[in-house]
């Protein structure tokens, strides 16, 4: 180390469990950040600041105004702007002995097995059910340890995944989520909503145990889950055994090779695809002048932006369902695709058998047939 | 026989709460799934998810125990 | 709220416990943050995020090297910058709606009563015991809620105190600690260290009790201590009782004004004053010639600065203490005083009676004697 | 009788570990705490700290039972 290495980190090289050779350990290091969003603004933040040698920032977005009341790395001077690239200038002046590696895309089955390989260790602060299992099948198969982080509303889950132990590998994502429930049961932030400081602290504790599992220091929490509630503040700890079911590491491996992972978390994909329309063929449908379109956004969204559909906003759907037709052809839509479902759920248990859901919402509109719309 | 029965995330919206006691005259946690999903419907949508008692994962077979806490965690994907 | 307002906080107002309402009383909030370090930067950037009307920043240090293994908001190129001002540039970034009061001072005794009145809640992320007796003391006089959070190596505290519930304030720190221990039993970061994640989990964890606080939403901390071990992961969350015999909230207040909690905090004040020797006294000695001078800091700091004295790490002050004189004067120094003293501490043991302690350490000789040694 | 101490901070250092099983002959946490000083004479310094037992702050007249959790918690300073 460096006499100005030895300044920097002093403060945690002073730990007698930590001390200069878990400094070493992290400096010679390599960790791939999936996400630089909510998650992955303390993740990265915290480790750039810990010492770690080499960071690999995954994200193919941009930023905008809605993540900044909990993405503290980017500023209102950044909209539009790459995440990753922003990210990594950020960062640098933050130490500049890191080096970091921006690769704006999308993780996918076809590319996630060399984007992991190269790296110790991955933390995922994804945003999405399909790219979750994807990276732990990923990092099960490359045997890389996984450190695993979600949030929704005022609770977030924390795990590690495929951490070595005794020479045993533990349990995985699979362990804890054997199949992924139908899309509508598994909210995302813009859909369910995030109270900004939440993933601060999540993220934060997924950079801790990041620093533990490159350290082999103290113990973490492979083969546990925890649970944090921010609303009344409790927490559990729950023990996670290895499934002999698993179909990555149980007793009868069925998947050996990555997956179609959006198919995998579609679930019962030709029921769907009988309930939903894209966005071309409603673009044909109101050509035609042959459907009713229901927009249950709220309105200050549909004044950003809107297809001239009916505006009921998701929780007066019930109580102004008489304005709903029962028959004909009715297209439910919001902006990403999944209040429009649970919609369409709750209108079914009025007998309704009518309604298709737009896929994708107004965003798929804009990124297929008119970018001219504002974006949110 | 009573457990206590707390929800995070989607399974917390349809118990309408994050805790509550369910009385139950099953056995096994496969059965307190099946009467689960007949009090609240919405809950068959979630029928592959696994349950925790107190402090551990548990198969479908697992025989509960009075006033045990039965955890339910849906998967959650924000980021 | 505007238009781009309901866009930048739509991921918390979505949330039903939150909402529209949560998000106003925010904006219509203010809060004092006492500190702008370790665990100032992520409550400063959560609080600066979640949309709180006015944000005061107290903070009189400047950035240094050693701090950037956790204080995120800072960064290579604003070593020596006020910590005060420039937190605030980089958070109106942030939110420019936001409004900041820079007060660049050390918070004491004389205007801690006029600093903390204007505010609605107080966030402490200071660093030493006295300022922590001193902000709990005057948030109860001036009936203020108080959120409190304190960090070691790998664990971290919080709680909430004088939290209004039921019409009742809540218990407060003197509930938590009625009586400081010696200082040389609570060391700061500098002395006992800090891994750099844990300020970002505990920062954050301060950060969401004041918002639930100020949206008096959920159930707080009020009346509980929160404990959490990064190392092995553990949480423990205590419940603390309202004392019959605090001085301040109890059944006999003895305290109705603020006190001096710098002897407060020194314990046997006389005891102290005997075994320590000032820098003044020190340069003294040193021009007469008649001292023995040991300092017990690392090789790295004593290449950085020093007095010239004898270099003993303390982890060797045992085993080399033949080294150091039984008779004559000999002081005992450190980077700020608690190393050396416990090195003292040690000594006794094996029969020393000759020892004193520098109070201030070398910090307190730059401070007050040679302004051109390096700060680290 | 026997209790688990579990100690935070300073305390920690003083009894070198995390947690041990303190086997002891008093009643209450006075007893206990004046049994820790004797063995670690460092714990006089730390002889106005409150103890919590189980999940709660308690007086020095508390008593203990077996197998109770005694948590020494000292103030820590950091931020």
């Amino acid at each position: 180390m460096t006499k100005e290495d030895q300044l920097r980190y002093s403060r945690q090289t002073i730990i007698p469990e930590f001390g200069e050779a878990g400094q070493e350990k992290l400096l010679a290091s390599s960790v791939l950040v999936i996400g630089a969003g909510g998650l992955g603004a303390p993740i990265l933040q915290y480790l750039t600041a810990a010492g770690i040698g080499r960071i690999g920032i995954v994200d193919f977005d941009e930023v905008s105004i809605s993540n900044l009341q909990r993405q503290v790395l980017f500023n209102t001077h950044e909209l539009g702007k790459s995440k990753a690239q922003t990210s990594k200038q950020k960062l640098s002046a933050l130490n500049p002995a890191t080096e970091f590696d921006v690769h704006e895309l999308a993780i996918n089955a076809t590319n996630a097995m060399d984007l992991i390989e190269p790296y110790d260790l991955v933390v995922d602060g994804s945003d999405n059910l399909a790219t979750r299992y994807l990276v732990n099948d990923a990092c099960f198969l490359l045997n890389k340890p996984l450190i695993y982080g979600a949030i929704f509303r005022f609770e977030g889950q924390v795990s590690v995944f495929n951490a070595l132990e005794n020479g045993k590998r533990g349990p995985n994502y699979r362990d804890l989520f054997p199949t992924p429930p139908p899309p509508e049961m598994v909210p995302s932030c813009s859909e369910g909503g995030v109270i900004g400081v939440l993933p601060g602290i999540i993220g934060a504790m997924m950079a801790s145990e990041a620093i533990k599992v490159l350290c082999q220091m103290g113990t973490t929490l492979s083969g546990k889950l925890f649970i944090f509630d921010a609303l009344d503040f409790s927490t559990h700890t729950l023990n996670v055994p290895a499934s002999a079911d698993n179909p990555l590491s149980g007793k009868h491996p069925s998947i050996t090779e990555l997956i179609d992972y959006e198919a995998f978390c579609m679930g019962q994909v030709e029921d769907k695809a009988q309930a939903e329309v894209t966005v071309h063929q409603l673009q044909h449908m109101l050509e035609e002048g042959n459907v009713t379109l229901i927009d249950v956004r709220e309105d200050y969204e549909y004044e950003i932006a809107n297809l001239g559909g009916e505006l009921i906003p998701l929780n007066k759907v019930l109580s102004r369902s008489e304005e709903i037709p029962t028959d004909g052809n009715v297209v439910v839509m919001c902006k990403m695709g999944g209040r429009s479902q649970k919609a369409i759920d709750l209108l079914k248990s009025k007998g309704y058998k009518n309604l298709k859901n737009l896929k994708g919402g107004i965003m798929a509109w804009r990124a297929e047939i008119d970018p001219e719309l504002q974006s949110y | 026989m009573k457990v206590t029965v707390t929800a995070f995330g989607i399974a917390k919206d349809i118990l309408n709460k994050k805790q509550t006691e369910v009385e139950y005259s099953g056995t096994t946690v496969a059965d307190l799934r099946q009467q689960l999903i007949q009090e609240f419907p919405e809950f068959a949508k979630l029928a592959s998810l696994k349950f925790a008692v107190n402090t551990d994962y548990v198969n479908d077979d697992f025989v509960l125990n009075s006033n045990d806490e039965v955890v339910l965690i849906p998967p959650v994907s924000g980021g």
